[in-house]
């Protein structure tokens, strides 16, 4: 079977896509995505754990985090949604005049 | 059971501050803080009539637990380092209320309300026999004053509120560092947290490590030479001294509590400082140059309230100076030097103010003639200049020549440097003397008023005290000799 | 059957917040004052049945869930400081149409947080503390409006998500390294992470999630703009409560859970304390936002309380948790005093660019006395001028470290706490010796009953010390 | 009861004059005169009963000390020497006093010119006879403050304003020197006693410091390489305050700017109770003095040079005070040479120089009371603008011409025949022959004998300028009425007869003071340890010439001045010219003025040194904002880093994680 470190390989490349995009994206909306792509990266290393440990925690956790991560897509559109309403963009780095 | 005293002349103050707050005009106020501070005197009388001078104990003792789980209490005791000094502040307080008896203020009772806490304040660092509860007190005294300097003050008294806060603000945390010190080493070897100052001064010696002794005495020291304050530490106090009311200023003046630190808390640490003989060096050298620097410095001001002011560094030199004479005599002397210049530098704040009150101005040059004009002021001011220039018969001969001559047995060098200064501290007087008071009246002030009575009988009793007090020192020195003695007797203990 | 008595001030305000998110939906505006109160009073419950349940403590839900000195004591501030909010948020939702929305999420954030206290598993843990973060995610951006607030929101969740990632990859490893994520279970096993990078490396994740909400310097940058710019009573739960929250889970992450890395976290630690605590401070000194000021100095007071991690000593614990109480109470406080200015400057003008501008303090010693009182109170006792909260917690906290013998930390710190006098006294300095034009106003009564229960608790515990520290010497007995 | 016990009365009477004065004077006439002069009558009629005592049984030293304060004590000493000073000083000041009831009838401040005159007095006399050094010094400077006050008496004349300061501060350097006498003096009784001082025991009461002047002697200290004993080093201190009192070289410049004052005061000042103060302090501690090495002769040597110095400036003044200002300062020298005398007559010494103090007390008294009333009717100073006023104030004349005799000292040497000035004056100047003759040293000879003719040429061109010849300017001149013609009178007999009356009596008298009555001193050993050979041969025993000079160069100053100034057959206009240099050196009186004042006072001290000071106190300030705006400086860069961009922020994160991932890493490895 497939050796624990691919998986971690694997987990670490798409965290490291992921805060490489956090960092360098300019809409909100990509950046989210970014963000789900970090949380999904710690689920793969959840479960790739759980099922090398034997132990059902990690999956149960990978669960909960998805769940979570849900939640949280939806807050992040939320606000990015009410942003469009009073700046009609969602380019962050335009939004800085909370500064210094 | 006894009344508690000690704790009647700390917290009276403080509640009668409050309670000035809350009335509603000047004469209610300046009557209330009159009514409190009347009070305080006559128990401190009645304490030191009851206070056995012949015993370096503490007396009026007063315990009661306040954070038992770090060893801190409330515990109050007076002895003969700190008695002349709560009688200074007990008496000068009344007087300096009747003094500004008929300022015309805006929130005087604002203002009677401060100066009744710093009062309370300065009166309970001085009885606090437990560090954290000296600390409480000693970092309060801060606060009033910063008010009362930043409301009532001169022009620049924002930047000088500041300054004087965050400078002395800034020793006192280091002194902060020293206790912790002192108290966690105490604490690891008796094993039971206490923060009583006695009880921290005798475990000092037991502290191993040499180096972490000395940093100790240091940072001690440091705190009380911010206060004091002396050369080089002193660049807050002409800001704050001209900047502040009248009032504020004699406050000042009445803050005696660096030189107290200095005789409670250094003198009994330094036998067990390795480095006892620098540091006492450097003491002694710090001394003699605030006196000498302090003089040169006078002499080159144009404000009379400015030239008091380093007169005022100068004479706290003495207190240094006579410190690290380590003679029971030199020491002694200055402790007096405390008192005596307390009262001295009242008289000359006042009449700085009553000069500015009714000139307008305080630059020397500008004044001139007024003996003619202000005769009551002229003659207390002179009284007050003599004292200060160390004129026997008076308060600031005693200790000034205590100081010297004693301090010269261990540390000759450093007397030969401030007797320089006495010419120099003659001169200076003599110059302002002659500019404000003699000479060709100025006559663009028009007619001038002589200072009102309630000022002139604040003056005149505190400066009759300058004269009693000058002739007669025995009933404040010989418990200070006492006590001084008990300080030397522990130095004597490491051969000293 | 288990027992849920230990449960039930979370069960109480759970309660209270779905009751009052249900009744809200049938409520007119106007009537929806009842909400607030009736919230107030929810989370008035829980906080005295917390104080009837202290003492006692236990385990539940198979031990995931522990309940002892340590988490009543957080508790006791979260509740408390959700209750100032509460209070001071009655005047603020006044005539909003989303006021059950407001306090149910204030509430919910509130038992985020308390369950964070007695999370004993890293999923509970890690699931309570994103229930706090997402409840606070929508109230920094409760004024939707408000193109500042909603600024202030979107940056406390982004970097917010992308902590929560970095936490939770951080977890991840730990679970691997251990195979358990119950928070003593990994203590037992963490062993096998000994000076491996991959324990370094989850340390440092972990201390960067949670740095996040503790605001460690670097992981602090959101913080400054999002206090300036959500509402003030959310920057005061945020400062006061969410804050506190990291440090809870911080103490029990790493002081049960990665004690054997102890090497590794008390160095990084040491590292951002003093970085934190002096970038704090320094640029605390050229604000002229209040809020920003105000944001700033709780970063510097961040950085104290992470001394205690690099002591560890029960002395430093006690400190820092005590730190954390009054602490919770002082900058509470100073916030919703600034709301008050930041209201009575509103009613005054609508259109005001900054309405917390220092300039704005201008004689309020005059305008607003009982404002311009506590809020000297407070910066007061966060300068640590004595006979405060404030200084009662430095004197513990900063002489631990004396005691374990860090001078030179100690000195630093000090040196800060001198440095920090310099901007809370230009506040004073703003509010009673510069004049204003501007005449007297009523002062809003909630505003005024939150900031005076704050400063009796601020002046009570520099006072009458001894229950305070006592109890937080029994909280960090659980931690040592 | 005893006389003695009323002794404490002497000086606690003028001070509590001064207190009613003060305080009352407003309200009794001529400003409550009347108060000090009763308190000084009862003060003088103690002293004088004293003394009586005294001169009967000598044993019975009056000797009285009280704790003060700490090891130090309060006390009365009446001996011989005491006694006298305190009959003079008393007698003098109350005549002065009953003068100025008349001279200063119309100044409105009265009452306080009588308050201080008195506490000046009562000051004067604590001086004289305290028992030990401390209370000696605190009356000195009490004597200082008074006479600032007094010199100041007109304060709104900036002139007298300055003049006032100008005397305390040029006294003060002297009274620092002997401050610094007394610490050291007390630091070396107290390593004698190697620091335990037994109880009771006064270590600054004077026996007690005579008794240890061998061990003082014994210890040394190294100074520029010399080896200088510690006896040396105090008498030379206690003398630099004798110094800056008694207006000797170099401190002299305060005496003539004194005359600020009113005549009445600087009568008290130059006869009574101020520049005597230092004569009296080398007397009292004449045993010291003769055991040190060395100081006598310092104090011989000033003392010559200072009486010629002097009397060369007396010459060219034109203010008559000025003229006899001068003299003062002169006749001081004459004192002051006649204590360094003891180097070789030993205790004798004392007995001269005291013996000319008193007669100069009376006689220069005289002189400026005399100078008073003139003024007083002429209204001017200048004697250019007098001449002729003889004729107008006759008994003001005669006693004038009496005291004028007096100072230059006529009489006949061998016989009792001669004023007062001559019996005390040539013993001091045989003495100096003598001094030469066994020592080598003919300067102080030299000097004083010059000085004796310019003295007497001084003496008579003022008598001369003004009261002879006819008026030069118009001034309704009267006589002055009875109240200050009758001191004149007093004083001119006692001018005239004193010295016959008294020349040997006074002198055996002197010498009980140091003999064996109240501490034993055997002056024969102190003067070996102090390297003198006491001359076997007494005075008396010189060359005839050496006899006579000092009347011959009296006779000859007064016919030089009385051709010059009295017949005018010699014209001096050549000489007495600005563009003379020595004469203008004398007219600008060496540019004292300019050296101290301006030089040293103003350059040096003011704007060198403290102005100096102030910037290096700027430089203190200047940190202290610098450290307070290095931090707003960082402030306003670091607040640059939070850039408001979100991508940044994270950014931050990001890096923060890395760089802790390193910096830890490294820090592993290497710990």
């Amino acid at each position: 079977m497939i050796p624990l470190f691919y998986y971690l390989a694997l987990s670490a490349i798409i965290f490291s896509i992921g805060l490489f995009g956090f960092m360098t994206q300019r809409s909100g909306i990509r950046m989210l995505m970014c963000v789900e792509l970090m949380l999904n990266a710690a689920n793969i290393n959840l479960v790739a754990f759980s099922s090398y440990n034997a132990d059902l925690t990690g999956q149960v956790f990978a669960l909960y985090s998805i769940a979570l991560a849900a939640a949280e897509a939806a807050i992040g559109f939320a606000i990015l949604m009410s942003i469009y309403r009073v700046r009609d963009m969602i380019n962050l780095d335009k939004i800085n005049v909370l500064r210094w | 059971m006894e009344i508690p005293i000690l704790s009647l002349i700390v917290l009276i103050p403080f509640l009668f501050s409050v309670l000035t707050l809350l009335t509603k005009n000047k004469e209610q106020a300046r009557a209330v803080a009159l009514l409190s501070s009347v009070v305080v005197l006559t128990l401190t009388v009645y304490m030191y009539l009851n206070f056995d001078s012949n015993t370096a104990q503490m007396q009026f003792q007063e315990f009661a637990q306040w954070v038992p789980s770090l060893g801190i209490n409330y515990q109050l005791g007076i002895d003969g380092i700190s008695m002349p000094l709560v009688l200074l502040n007990a008496i000068v307080i009344p007087f300096l209320i009747l003094f500004t008896w008929n300022d015309e203020k805006n929130h005087s009772n604002r203002f009677y309300a401060l100066l009744l806490a710093t009062q309370g304040a300065v009166i309970g660092v001085f009885v606090s026999l437990d560090f954290f509860l000296f600390y409480v007190f000693w970092e309060l005294t801060l606060v009033p004053l910063f008010f009362m300097v930043s409301i009532w003050g001169g022009p620049a008294k924002h930047k000088a509120a500041i300054k004087f806060f965050i400078y002395t603000h800034v020793g006192s945390l280091v002194m902060l560092l020293g206790i912790f010190a002192l108290y966690f080493t105490a604490w690891k070897q008796t094993g039971t947290p206490n923060m009583n100052i006695e009880h921290l001064l005798s475990q000092f010696q037991f502290i191993s490590d040499g180096l972490s002794r000395n940093l100790i005495f240091l940072a001690l020291l440091f705190g009380f030479l911010v206060k004091i304050p002396s050369f080089p530490f002193h660049s807050w106090l002409p800001d704050a001294y001209v900047e502040a009311p009248t009032a504020g200023s004699v406050l000042f003046v009445l803050l005696k509590i660096g030189g107290y630190g200095l005789f409670r808390v250094s003198l009994p640490l330094l036998p067990f400082t390795p480095s006892m003989d620098l540091m006492v060096t450097v003491m002694a050298a710090l001394g003699s140059v605030s006196i000498l620097y302090g003089a040169f410095l006078a002499l080159a001001q144009r404000d009379l309230k400015r030239m008091v002011a380093y007169s005022s560094i100068s004479h706290m030199g003495y207190v240094t100076l006579g410190a690290a004479g380590l003679v029971s005599l030199s020491v002694s002397g200055a402790m007096f030097q405390q008192f005596s210049h307390g009262l001295i530098m009242s008289i000359m704040f006042m009449s700085c103010g009553v000069i500015n009150r009714a000139t307008g101005t305080r630059i020397i040059n500008d004044l001139g003639g007024l003996a003619g004009k202000m005769p009551k002021l002229a003659v207390i001011m002179m009284l007050a200049f003599m004292a200060s220039l160390g004129l026997p018969g008076l308060t600031g001969f005693i200790a000034e020549f205590m100081v010297l001559t004693f301090t010269y047995i261990n540390q000759p060098t450093y007397v030969i440097i401030a007797i320089l200064a006495v010419i120099i501290t003659a001169a200076y007087h003599l110059w302002a003397m002659q500019r404000t008071m003699f000479g060709v009246y100025n006559q663009k002030f028009g007619v001038l008023k002589d200072i009102s009575a309630s000022q002139t009988f604040s003056m005149a009793i505190i400066a009759l005290l300058i004269l009693y007090f000058g002739l007669n020192p025995s009933p404040v020195l010989n418990m200070m000799i006492t006590n001084s003695e008990k300080l030397v007797s522990l130095l004597a203990v490491t051969g000293v | 059957m288990v027992d849920l008595t230990l449960l039930t001030p979370e069960l109480t305000l759970v309660g209270t917040g779905l009751v009052v998110l249900s009744i809200g939906l049938f409520l007119n505006t106007n009537a929806k004052k009842i909400l607030s109160y009736l919230a107030s009073l929810g989370i008035l419950a829980s906080l005295v049945l917390v104080l009837t349940n202290l003492g006692n403590g236990g385990m539940l839900f198979n031990e995931t869930l522990s309940f002892d000195a340590l988490s009543q004591f957080f508790k006791i501030v979260f509740l408390s400081v959700a209750l100032l909010v509460s209070i001071a948020s009655i005047k603020y939702t006044e005539g909003n149409s989303h006021t059950e929305e407001f306090y149910s999420l204030l509430i919910f954030a509130t038992v985020g947080m308390m369950f964070v206290a007695s999370a004993n598993d890293l999923i509970v843990l890690f699931v309570a503390f994103e229930l706090a973060s997402l409840a606070t995610y929508a109230l920094a951006g409760f004024e939707k409006k408000n193109p500042l607030s909603l600024e202030a929101s979107m940056k406390y969740f982004m970097i917010g998500a992308l902590s929560a990632a970095l936490m939770l990859f951080g977890i991840s490893f730990i679970y691997g390294a251990t195979g358990t994520t119950s928070i003593p279970g990994v203590a037992e096993n963490i062993n096998i992470l000994l000076g491996s990078p991959i324990g370094l490396l989850s340390v440092v994740l972990m201390i960067a999630g949670l740095g996040f909400k503790i605001a460690l310097v670097p992981f602090h940058m959101w913080a400054p703009d999002t206090y300036q710019g959500s509402p003030s009573v959310v920057s005061s739960l945020l400062a006061a409560g969410s804050k506190k929250m990291g440090f809870v889970a911080a103490f029990k992450v790493f002081m049960v859970g990665l004690i054997a890395l102890q090497a590794e976290w008390t160095t990084a630690f040491a590292l951002l304390a003093v970085i934190t605590m002096t970038l704090g401070n320094i640029v605390a000194l050229s604000q002229n936002s209040v809020k920003r000021m105000l944001a700033y100095s709780s970063v510097a007071q961040a950085g104290y309380i992470t001394m205690s991690f690099v002591v560890m000593s029960k002395t430093a614990l006690a400190g820092a948790i005590l730190y954390a109480l009054s602490h919770g109470f002082m900058k509470a406080g100073a916030f919703i005093a600034t709301a008050a200015v930041i209201y009575m400057v509103l009613s005054e003008k609508k259109d005001s660019e900054m309405p917390d501008h220092i300039d704005n303090f201008r004689g309020l010693g005059k305008r607003m006395p009982i404002t311009a009182l506590c809020m000297t109170i407070f910066l007061f006792a966060l300068a640590g001028i004595p006979l405060t909260a404030g200084y009662m917690s430095k004197f513990v906290l900063f002489a631990s470290t004396i005691e374990a013998g860090l001078v030179w930390l100690a000195v630093i710190a000090i040196l800060n706490s001198a440095i920090s006098l310099f901007y809370y006294a230009r506040v004073v300095k703003y509010m009673y010796f510069l004049s204003s034009e501007g005449e007297k106003i009523a002062e809003p009564v909630p505003y005024t009953v939150a900031m005076i229960i704050a400063a009796i608790f601020v002046l009570a515990i520099g006072f009458w010390s001894e229950p305070f520290i006592y109890w937080a010497m029994e909280a960090a007995k659980v931690l040592i | 009861m005893a006389i003695e016990n009323m002794a404490f009365l002497i000086p606690v009477l003028p001070a509590l004059a001064f207190v009613l004065t003060f305080f009352l004077g407003k309200k009794l006439p001529n400003g409550g005169a009347i108060i000090p002069i009763i308190a000084i009558f009862t003060s003088f009629v103690i002293s004088l009963l004293i003394t009586m005592n005294l001169l009967q049984n000598p044993g019975q030293v009056v000797s009285q000390s009280y704790n003060w304060f700490a090891i130090l004590n309060v006390g009365i000493l009446i001996d011989p020497l005491a006694a006298v000073m305190l009959s003079m000083v008393s007698f003098v000041s109350l005549l002065i006093h009953i003068y100025a009831v008349g001279y200063m009838s119309h100044d409105k401040a009265q009452p306080r010119y009588f308050a201080e005159t008195a506490l000046f007095t009562a000051a004067m006399l604590g001086v004289v006879l305290s028992d030990n050094i401390l209370q000696f010094f605190v009356c000195w400077e009490l004597v200082g403050l008074c006479s600032y006050l007094l010199i100041g008496f007109w304060f709104e004349k900036p002139s007298a304003a300055s003049a006032a300061k100008k005397a305390f501060l040029t006294t003060r350097v002297g009274d620092v020197m002997f401050l610094a006498g007394i610490i050291l003096l007390f630091a070396d009784i107290f390593k004698i006693f190697n620091g335990s001082i037994p109880q009771g025991v006064y270590v600054l009461r004077f026996d007690e410091i005579f008794s240890h002047i061998p061990e003082i002697a014994a210890l040394n200290t190294q100074i520029f390489g010399f080896e200088v004993s510690h006896l040396t080093l105090i008498t030379l201190l206690f003398f630099g305050g004798a110094v800056g009192k008694s207006g000797q070289f170099p401190l002299h410049v305060w005496l003539p700017d004194a005359m600020e004052g009113p005549t009445t005061v600087s009568a008290l000042i130059h006869a009574a109770t101020m520049v005597t103060a230092g004569v009296y302090l080398v007397a009292r501690t004449f045993p010291m003095f003769i055991a040190a090495p060395y100081s006598l002769l310092i104090v011989a040597y000033i003392g010559a040079f200072t009486a010629l110095f002097a009397a060369t400036m007396g010459l060219v003044m034109n203010d008559i005070k000025r003229i006899l200002a001068y003299s003062t300062i002169s006749q001081l020298g004459y004192m002051m040479l006649g204590l360094g005398m003891g180097a070789v007559i030993g205790i004798t010494a004392v007995g001269d120089s005291l013996f000319h103090l008193i007669n100069h007390a009376f006689f220069k008294a005289l002189l400026f009371l005399c100078a008073g009333s003139v003024i007083h009717a002429v209204g001017t100073q200048d004697i250019r603008q007098m001449g002729g006023v003889g004729k107008v104030m006759p008994i003001t004349f005669a006693t004038m011409l009496i005291a004028s005799l007096a100072l230059a000292g006529f009489g006949i040497p061998g016989t009792s025949i001669g004023v007062s000035g001559f019996f005390s004056k040539d013993p001091i100047i045989e003495a100096a022959y003598l001094f030469g003759e066994s020592t080598e040293n003919w300067f102080p000879y030299l000097f004083s004998i010059v000085a004796a003719l310019l003295t007497s040429i001084y003496i008579f061109r003022l008598i001369f300028m003004t009261f002879t010849g006819k008026p030069r300017t118009s001034y309704g001149g009267h006589e002055s009425p009875a109240v200050m013609t009758v001191p004149l009178i007093i004083l001119g007999l006692l001018a005239l007869v004193f010295g016959a009356l008294t020349k040997t009596s006074f002198g055996n008298f002197l010498k009980e003071t140091f003999g064996n009555n109240f501490v034993s001193i055997d002056i024969h050993a102190l003067a070996e340890m102090g390297e003198y050979h006491l001359a076997s041969h007494g005075s008396g025993s010189e060359p005839l010439i050496i006899l006579w000079m000092p009347v011959i160069v009296a006779f000859a100053g007064l016919l030089i001045s009385y051709l010059i100034y009295g017949m005018r057959i010699l014209d001096m206009s050549s000489i007495v010219s600005r563009n003379n240099p020595i004469y203008k050196l004398l007219y600008n009186r060496y540019y004292q003025n300019a050296i101290y004042t301006e030089f040293l006072a103003v350059k040096v001290v003011y704007e060198g040194l403290s102005l100096a000071g102030r910037s290096i106190d700027r430089g203190f300030d200047w940190l202290v904002n610098f450290i307070g705006h290095i931090f707003m400086e960082l402030a306003d860069g670091l607040r640059q880093l939070q850039t408001g961009v979100v991508q940044n922020y994270a950014t931050a994160v990001i890096t923060g994680v890395s760089l802790l991932v390193i910096l830890l890493k490294l820090i592993m490895e290497v710990f």
